[in-house]
């Protein structure tokens, strides 16, 4: 029984926003000698953020697409800074997912992170708020806060425990991030200084009325946004960070990065860069559906030629969110649902695969795939959930990965058939490289004595593996529970875009 | 009696001379002198110009020679400071070669 | 609004769950009892389900509505339902019927495989989608099925999957069905553009099909082509992945790693016979597009041959019965190209009972052998096997097409439908595609023959170490073999043509039989002569084919030997034994070229041009830079006096210049 | 001659100033006669005294109670207005945490003299007099004064090689520099009809005089290089790295903010900025880039913050150039925030430098490795410095890059905003250097830090901590700074 929040007006949003944060106030003041008390409270308070966010969606109405549980306090006057927070169909499955991950999260990092334990989780909490404050963000400087507030603590977590080259792809990822976000934010004080608000809301409709930008400052402005997003995306070319930090980066690093990081970019064009710039966006639609293509096809190409598995996951996460961006430029309402779908999938699915491959790093210290090979007789349990969660990033149909693909690729097909095409050989393309590593990972005679003796999951492994299948299993096939909370606003968004 | 242009140009060739002086030397001690033939050029011209507006002002305040006389204190101050640098440099550095002072650098 | 048919899938389902998750501790009878009930169950609804649409209550078919799935009101309305009429009712019983046996030969097939529990879990499943394939009410959810299968028989062609040469054959399997399910989701993309829905009955609605069908393709590439050719072809594209059809037949041969049962039900029965299902299924769009039938008709009767041909050569038991496979599969699609969807679909039944019965019976050889799978160390095992030998012989001669077995009357069937097209109509193509399926039709029955005489007959070249120990197999092995032998004998009954006083029962039941309308009573007797000029051909043909494989691989004749050292002879057996080179071809001109450009935008794109050259390479820059300035910095007085003095004239001068500026204007 | 008479708001005027003069003498007469053997214990009286003298005198400042300006004092020699108040309330925290600071340190280096804390105290006097001095003589005086003092603390360790080169270098290129202001002056003073206070130069309306205005531009300089702007910075490397830290610190503190409140005053009131902005664009431009870039490769931390103290002298200008071209009084309110943000985070950052001479006289970046591990809290301390300079969100530094180029972008200068964006990525990397190595690196064995003396672990706490709540809820000091410069632009 969801509680109405009517009737005590509970800053619902907030709370789900700021309880990692306390969390992470509260592990400061633990000893860090006392880990196993550190870990279950940062576990604790994970599972009350997921909690909170349920009653969130409790408490969401579904049948209008508008902003809803606002929170609008002003926070910094003087400089026209407010405190907006609110939900709608963009971000609201975004959310969900972030607070869905990060339990799971904290519970795999249970064995494989052993020093700083503090530190880490103080810093995984922060990178929660961080995360889902940017998602609830209605005032543009309060997310740029929360966008830049995630980078730190994802910098000191590759740069701590991270792998051998940590120190460089952290530096690698934290300046890339900066080149584009310090762009977006000149656009955001060049807005305010046109528009006289940071906030979005205002914004959008002083845009559209009194404060009309023209074609140039539209241009510009779209492309400070755009890089900004496309650098977090990755959106080919500008995709090069991603694998080094995928694979420098710790199990519950790399989770987080491809399970929600990457939405950030996805997220901020569909809320801000087109929204706030409908023309320029239109303009320049053509070359960034051309470059999200060339994403997929490219990103599918690289993957197949890597041997280290983590660079595999993260050049399939090159190819798999070029399709959200594809969709994202598209104004009907089935692509839309197609990416935003597929931002949940891709956090679901690759989310588990950087799980999976953290579990057996733990055991055998080597992500390459040579050393590996038949492991499907000796870690049955972990093979089956390994190969759903494959399946799932493949898009096979009846598991989620497929209801996003389908509508995206067929949003883009009905846009420009050529588009759809070539975007729909990243689907064989996908299947061709995710075989190949399950062959060489899997399948075949166990060749290294090493893999003789790995052990199959645990308990607590399968119990945080588990939830992601249940979750695979329903978008795939009852998706309609969640495609509900979206379509509402897409259509209102559809007919901003229109008119 | 000169006139005021005269004034003028004699301070600036002063301080242009100081300038080269600074520039060009290298004996310390010759550095600080030039400095302080700096600060005097400016005196003259800041007297000069008192002189032309306590011509001019009818109360006939000298606000340029009491500016004089504050900058020749404070160009005293300046040369005792100067001056016991000069002897620590000498102490720690057995030279006056301004040149010779460049550990610290990049 | 029957949801009784939810059942069908998901008891099969239910098995494959309660096999997948607890097979392991359950031990080998509960599972094999668990995985073998399940398709009985589901058999038995779906003959539930089929008793109440034959009971002449007017119900032509049962519909379940289920719950919405990709549904965005308005937009986009596809809905989890199921549909159960006349085609899928034969599909249900065959894939369920059949699948039952196999499941029942696995028990015995598969006895102390590691994997048993695994095994009858992928069974299970695949009979799940299978199902599910047959009864989705809308293309969408036939995708599903559709999909699911090819994931069945991905698994289970590398079942084995210590042996890397089983997963490569499963791999090859998985990507090649997804090319053309590439195509499959284009068509269905144009489905949902022209038609607006993926609901089957809507797509062969008359009415929308007449309003699609003078809809064209835009743009230069394909304007001016129908969509409704567009729609059949790009669907044909899918069905030839499934259906193992020229270009995308190369996995099934390869698929052949997996079990026998395996091989008997996926990649002879049911699973390879869904793209002729998805094209009766179609049967009024495929007619709307007479230039994708042809095409289609070309396809199935250039495959049939050339599996004919590399049939001949095959000395794997199973791949001979592959080969076959793909060759009547191309048959089929023959069938359907010259517009006989019935004779297509009618072949599709007595092929799942024939080329099942093959199987198992190649199975039950080779189960006796040890695993041993090349004919040229069998021979003579008519004493050791003798039921089997007499099964295969009856599946050897129902697929030959010798009256009265199954094969004779589908077979027929299609071939008339040739001759009508062809010779009748007078159509020179067709007549041609007629000529070569006759032919075909003939090196069917040779190579059968040839595949019956070195496996059974002649003398035994059976490994001493094994000479005893081959005995026949028992149980559940012999009766899915004593069953499916019968069905294959009798199968032909259910579709016996009008002018051999048949009712052509199964066409009018699917629907699918199109009877001539209006003939006058001697076009009529010309089309009965047609079709006994046909059949006397056929029988003439399949004889002859039978002879000749008799006399050449009969007891001690050396004609196979001599065929081989005649020149033109050596050339088409080492053609034929190489399979025409289709693979290595594939390899040279797609897959290593692929991987190889890969690498190299891996290194030279990704690698040097963006990371090492853009990303670094600023980065290079910048601190270049930060060291020039810093060696500006050189700790020499004079020298920062300098910079201070000119910096201050600099700064002067563009004083003075920006003042003359202002003063001008 | 009317006879000599103080007004209640002249006296009320001088008290911060004379608070802090009396204070080093205190010091200088509480020391008399003690010897330098014992300048190795920690001389707490004098902390304490000068600690006291800074509290009394911060007080002082808020018993004018109006927000208002006082108009001029002395005849126009000074005024008493909230900007300059914000300038002397800076400087003066400043002075009490580097009081705060010198004992420990100097005890530790076995220098700790009264002079050192004298010094200080007296030049904080002569920077708050600067802040309020509104003619020419009152500010050259004040700007000598406080100079003359830097001088000596700049060599103030007479042992050390490098310091005293480094305050040879300050002082001869110092006393250049002075010479320009003072020409500057001299011509200013004489063109505008014979006026010192800087209300009179405006009204004498000589500002379209070429050398009038070539004198404004000469004091500009003068100003120029005591901030370290590009290309009149020369000295603050060598200055900095040879200087003991926490004179490094009190330049790069106190010095910056007084001569940059002095120099808006001076640039506002006498009128003169007319044809500046030119080159203030220019001299800012050049400063971010050349400031920003030099830091990227250095090794010693001083070095590094003294580059990067350039760099903000460049980003500062930003607010100078905008207020001169804007006419929209919101505008420039960026510079007292900005310098006031600066000013915590930077003391913060020196704190750690301190405790690090402290426990080893070496300053390189690799110095820091794994501090994290031997002292969490002054690495995140550092940390939070380096974060909130690098403009990283959460951080006083943030909120001030935001409204420096808000203003720029504002009044139009958006080209001036997209350099200082490029060059303050540039500036992420180098201030990351030290992060990494504070956390990325394992610690040196060789040596183990020494315990920071608790006036440095109490001035890094404080100051982190201020950056990270001014960077949180920033509107007060926003406002504050606003009032403050709108005092001295209506």
């Amino acid at each position: 029984m969801i509680p109405e929040l009517e009737s005590f007006n509970l800053p619902i949003l907030s709370l789900v926003t700021l309880t990692p944060a306390f969390g992470a106030l509260l592990l400061a003041l633990i000893d860090s000698n006392s880990k196993a008390l550190i870990r279950q409270v940062a576990l604790m308070v994970s599972f009350l953020g997921l909690l909170f966010s349920l009653i969130m969606v409790g408490n969401f109405d579904s049948s209008v697409g508008v902003m809803q549980l606002e929170e609008n306090h002003s926070w910094i006057e003087s400089l026209g800074i407010s405190y907006h927070l609110g939900v709608d169909g963009f971000s609201i499955l975004l959310i969900l997912l972030t607070s869905f991950t990060m339990p799971f999260v904290f519970m795999s990092t249970w064995k494989a992170v052993d020093h700083r334990v503090k530190e880490f989780h103080i810093a995984l909490l922060l990178l929660q708020t961080g995360m889902i404050g940017a998602f609830v963000a209605l005032d543009l400087v309060l997310f740029y806060l929360f966008y830049e507030a995630m980078l730190v603590p994802m910098y000191l977590i590759i740069g701590i425990w991270g792998g051998k080259d940590r120190v460089y792809a952290a530096l690698k990822f934290f300046i890339y991030t900066m080149v584009g976000s310090l762009f977006m934010f000149l656009a955001i004080l060049y807005l305010y200084n046109h528009a006289g608000t940071f906030d979005l809301t205002l914004l959008l409709e002083r845009l559209k009325t009194t404060h009309p930008l023209d074609v140039i400052q539209q241009f510009w402005l779209f492309l400070a946004f755009a890089l900004s997003f496309a650098i977090k995306v990755p959106l080919f070319p500008l995709h090069t960070w991603l694998p080094d930090a995928h694979v420098q980066a710790p199990t519950a690093g790399s989770v987080v990065l491809a399970g929600v990081l990457l939405k950030m970019g996805t997220y901020g064009l569909l809320r801000f860069a087109i929204p706030l710039f409908p023309d320029a966006a239109m303009d320049l639609r053509e070359e960034f559906c051309w470059l999200a293509v060339t994403g997929i096809i490219f990103g599918a190409c690289m993957a197949l030629v890597q041997t280290d598995i983590k660079k595999l996951i993260a050049y399939s996460s090159v190819s798999h969110l070029g399709f959200v961006v594809l969709a994202c430029f598209m104004t009907d309402v089935e692509s839309l649902t197609g990416a935003i779908l597929q931002m949940v999938n891709h956090g679901l699915s690759t989310g588990m695969l950087f799980l999976m491959i953290g579990i057996i790093y733990e055991r055998r210290h080597t992500r390459d795939l040579a050393d590996y090979g038949g492991l499907a007789s000796v870690v049955p349990v972990y093979s089956v959930f390994f190969i759903i969660a494959v399946l799932s990033s493949i898009g096979l149909p009846g598991l989620n990965g497929f209801v996003g693909e389908f509508l995206i690729l067929f949003g883009a097909f009905r846009a420009d058939p050529l588009w759809g095409m070539l975007a729909a050989t990243g689907v064989v393309l996908g299947a061709l490289y995710m075989l190949k590593m399950v062959k060489a990972f899997l399948f075949g005679p166990v060749v290294h004595e090493a893999n003789k003796e790995v052990k199959d999951l645990n308990l607590r492994e399968i119990i945080y593996l588990s939830p992601f299948v249940v979750l695979m299993v329903w978008l795939g096939l009852y998706p309609s529970s969640f495609t509900n909370l979206v379509e509402p606003t897409l259509s209102l968004y559809v007919q901003l875009l229109q008119n | 009696m000169f006139s005021l242009p005269v004034i003028l140009y004699l301070s600036a060739l002063l301080f242009s001379i100081g300038i080269y002086g600074v520039l060009a030397r290298r004996n310390i001690l010759v550095v600080l002198m030039s400095l302080e033939l700096m600060l005097n050029a400016v005196n003259i011209a800041l007297v000069g110009f008192g002189r032309v507006h306590a011509l001019s002002t009818p109360s006939g305040e000298h606000s340029g020679q009491i500016f004089t006389l504050m900058v020749l204190a404070v160009a005293a101050a300046e040369a005792a400071i100067g001056l016991s640098l000069l002897l620590l440099i000498w102490r720690r550095w057995k030279t006056i070669d301004l040149r010779e002072l460049c550990r610290l650098s990049g | 609004m029957d949801s009784n048919l939810l059942w069908i899938p998901l008891f099969p389902f239910l098995g494959f769950l309660i096999n997948g998750i607890l097979g392991k501790r359950m031990g080998n009878r509960t599972v094999s009892i668990v995985a073998s009930v399940a398709p009985l169950l589901a058999f038995s609804v779906a003959f539930g389900a089929w008793r109440k649409i034959v009971s002449d209550t007017g119900v032509s078919a049962l519909h379940w509505d289920g719950f919405p799935w990709i549904w965005l009101d308005g937009l986009l309305e596809v809905p989890f339902a199921l549909h159960f009429d006349g085609l899928s009712a034969v599909m249900c019983l065959v894939i369920t019927g059949v699948g039952s046996l196999i499941h029942l030969y696995s028990i015995g097939y598969m006895k102390g495989d590691p994997g048993y529990h695994r095994y009858f879990a992928y069974l299970n499943l695949f009979t799940t989608f299978m199902l599910l394939l047959v009864l989705g009410d809308n293309l969408l959810l036939l995708f599903i099925g559709w999909e699911g299968v090819g994931l069945c028989s991905y698994l289970l062609i590398g079942f084995w999957f210590q042996d890397d040469a089983n997963c490569a054959a499963g791999k090859k399997a998985f990507i090649v069905n997804r090319i053309g399910d590439l195509a499959f989701l284009l068509g269905m993309f144009l489905c949902l553009i022209h038609f607006g829905t993926l609901d089957l009955a809507a797509l062969v609605n008359a009415d929308n099909l007449n309003q699609v069908a003078s809809e064209t393709f835009e743009g230069s590439l394909f304007a001016g082509m129908g969509v409704i050719t567009g729609i059949a072809l790009l669907l044909f594209i899918g069905a030839t992945g499934k259906s193992a059809q020229i270009p995308l037949y190369v996995w099934l041969p390869d698929a052949m790693a997996g079990p026998t049962p395996v091989s008997a039900l996926i990649h002879a029965a049911t699973m390879v016979t869904s793209g002729v299902y998805l094209c009766c299924r179609l049967m009024p769009l495929f007619q709307a597009a007479p230039m994708a039938l042809s095409i289609v008709a070309v396809v199935g009767a250039c495959t049939a041959l050339l599996a004919a041909i590399i049939a001949f050569t095959q000395n794997d038991i199973k791949k001979v019965l592959a080969y076959s496979t793909v060759s009547q599969l191309g048959y089929m699609f023959f069938a359907i190209g010259v517009g006989a969807f019935s004779a297509a679909f009618f072949h599709v039944v007595t092929h799942a009972f024939f080329k099942a019965l093959l199987f198992l019976g190649s199975g039950a050889v080779i189960h006796a052998m040890h695993h041993e799978q090349d004919m040229r160390k069998m021979g003579g095992l008519r004493k050791q096997l003798p039921f089997t030998h007499i099964t295969f012989l009856i599946g050897t001669l129902a697929i030959a097409g010798v009256p009265p077995l199954a094969g004779f009357f589908s077979k027929d069937e299609i071939l008339f439908a040739g001759y009508q097209a062809g010779i009748m109509e007078g159509d020179t193509l067709s007549s041609l595609f007629w000529y070569v399926s006759v032919a075909t039709a003939g090196m069917t029955a040779f190579y059968m023959m040839r595949c019956v005489a070195m496996t059974f007959w002649g003398d035994s070249q059976v490994d001493q170490k094994l000479e005893g120990k081959v005995h026949e197999p028992g149980g559940w092995i012999g009766f899915a073999l004593f069953v499916l032998a019968i069905a294959s004998a009798l199968g032909g009954f259910l579709n016996v043509p009008e002018f051999l006083g048949g009712h052509a029962i199964l066409g009018h039941f699917t629907g699918l039989h199109v009877s001539p309308t209006d003939l006058t009573k001697d076009e009529l007797v010309a089309l009965h002569a047609g079709e006994f000029t046909s059949m006397l051909i056929s029988l003439a043909i399949a004889g002859a084919g039978l002879l000749v494989g008799f006399l050449f691989y009969r007891k001690g004749s050396g004609l196979p030997a001599a065929f081989r050292n005649s020149p033109p002879g050596a050339f088409l057996g080492k053609l034929s034994e190489n399979k025409f080179y289709v693979d290595e071809m594939y390899a040279a001109v797609i897959v290593r070229p692929f991987e190889a450009i890969s690498q190299l935008l891996h290194t030279l794109i990704d690698q040097v041009l963006i990371d090492k050259l853009l990303v670094n390479g600023s980065a290079l820059l910048v601190r270049g830079l930060g060291e020039l300035f810093r060696r500006m910095q050189t700790g020499f007085i004079p020298g920062y006096l300098l910079t201070f003095g000119c910096g201050a004239l600099v700064l002067i001068y563009i004083l003075l210049n920006s003042m003359a500026k202002a003063g001008a204007q | 001659m009317e006879p000599l008479s103080l007004s209640r708001a002249e006296i009320l005027a001088v008290l911060p100033a004379g608070f802090l003069f009396i204070t080093g003498l205190i010091q200088l007469l509480s020391d008399l006669g003690d010897t330098s053997k014992t300048s190795r214990h920690e001389k707490t009286h004098l902390a304490m005294i000068g600690v006291t003298g800074a509290l009394v005198a911060f007080a002082s400042l808020f018993v004018q109670g109006t927000l208002a300006s006082t108009g001029e004092l002395y005849a126009g020699a000074m005024t008493d207005d909230l900007f300059g108040r914000l300038g002397a309330g800076v400087i003066i925290v400043t002075s009490l945490f580097v009081t705060l600071m010198s004992g420990g340190y100097l005890s530790s280096s076995g220098n700790n003299k009264a002079e050192f804390h004298s010094l200080i105290s007296f030049s904080a006097g002569a920077m708050v007099l600067l802040c309020q001095a509104t003619n020419l003589v009152s500010i050259f005086v004040a700007i000598e004064t406080l100079s003359l003092a830097v001088y000596v603390l700049a060599g103030f360790f007479k042992e050390n090689k490098s310091a005293s080169e480094g305050a040879f270098k300050y002082f001869v290129m110092g006393a250049f520099s002075s010479g320009f202001l003072l020409f500057g002056m001299a011509l200013v003073y004489g063109l505008s009809g014979g006026s010192l206070s800087l209300s009179d130069i405006a009204a004498s309306g000589a500002s379209s005089d070429a050398l009038f205005a070539v004198g404004v531009l000469m004091v500009l300089i003068g100003f120029a290089f005591k901030v370290g702007v590009v290309p009149f910075h020369s000295w603050v490397p060598d200055v900095y790295q040879g200087a003991p830290v926490l004179a490094a610190g009190w330049m790069a503190v106190a010095v910056k903010s007084a001569s940059f409140f002095a120099l808006c005053r001076f640039l506002y009131h006498s009128g003169g900025g007319a044809y500046l902005d030119q080159i203030l664009v220019a001299l800012s431009v050049v400063t971010m880039i050349l400031g920003n870039l030099a830091a990227l490769n250095q090794q010693s931390l001083k070095r590094m913050l003294a580059y990067s103290g350039i760099a903000h002298s460049g980003y500062l200008m930003i607010p100078v150039v905008v207020a001169l071209s804007g006419n929209d009084l919101s505008i420039g309110a960026s510079l007292p925030f900005y310098l006031c943000a600066y000013a915590a985070t930077t003391l913060a950052a020196f704190g750690v430098l301190t405790a690090l001479s402290v426990s080893t006289d070496r300053d390189n970046i690799g110095d820091l490795n794994g501090l994290a591990k031997s002292r969490p809290m002054l690495a995140l301390g550092f940390t939070i410095a380096l974060i909130s300079l690098a403009g990283i969100p959460l951080t006083a530094g943030f909120i001030g890059k935001l409204m420096i180029f808000s203003d720029a972008i504002g009044a139009g200068f958006i080209q001036i905003a997209i350099i200082g964006i490029l060059t303050s990525l540039v500036s992420v990397y180098y201030y990351l250097r030290p992060v990494v190595a504070m956390w990325f690196r394992d610690p040196r064995s060789s040596f183990d830090l020494i315990p920071a003396p608790w006036g440095v672990q109490f001035t890094v706490g404080v100051c982190g901590i201020a950056t990270i709540i001014v960077g949180l809820f920033p509107d007060w000091l926003v406002e504050l700074s606003r009032i403050s410069v709108e005092t001295i632009l209506g």
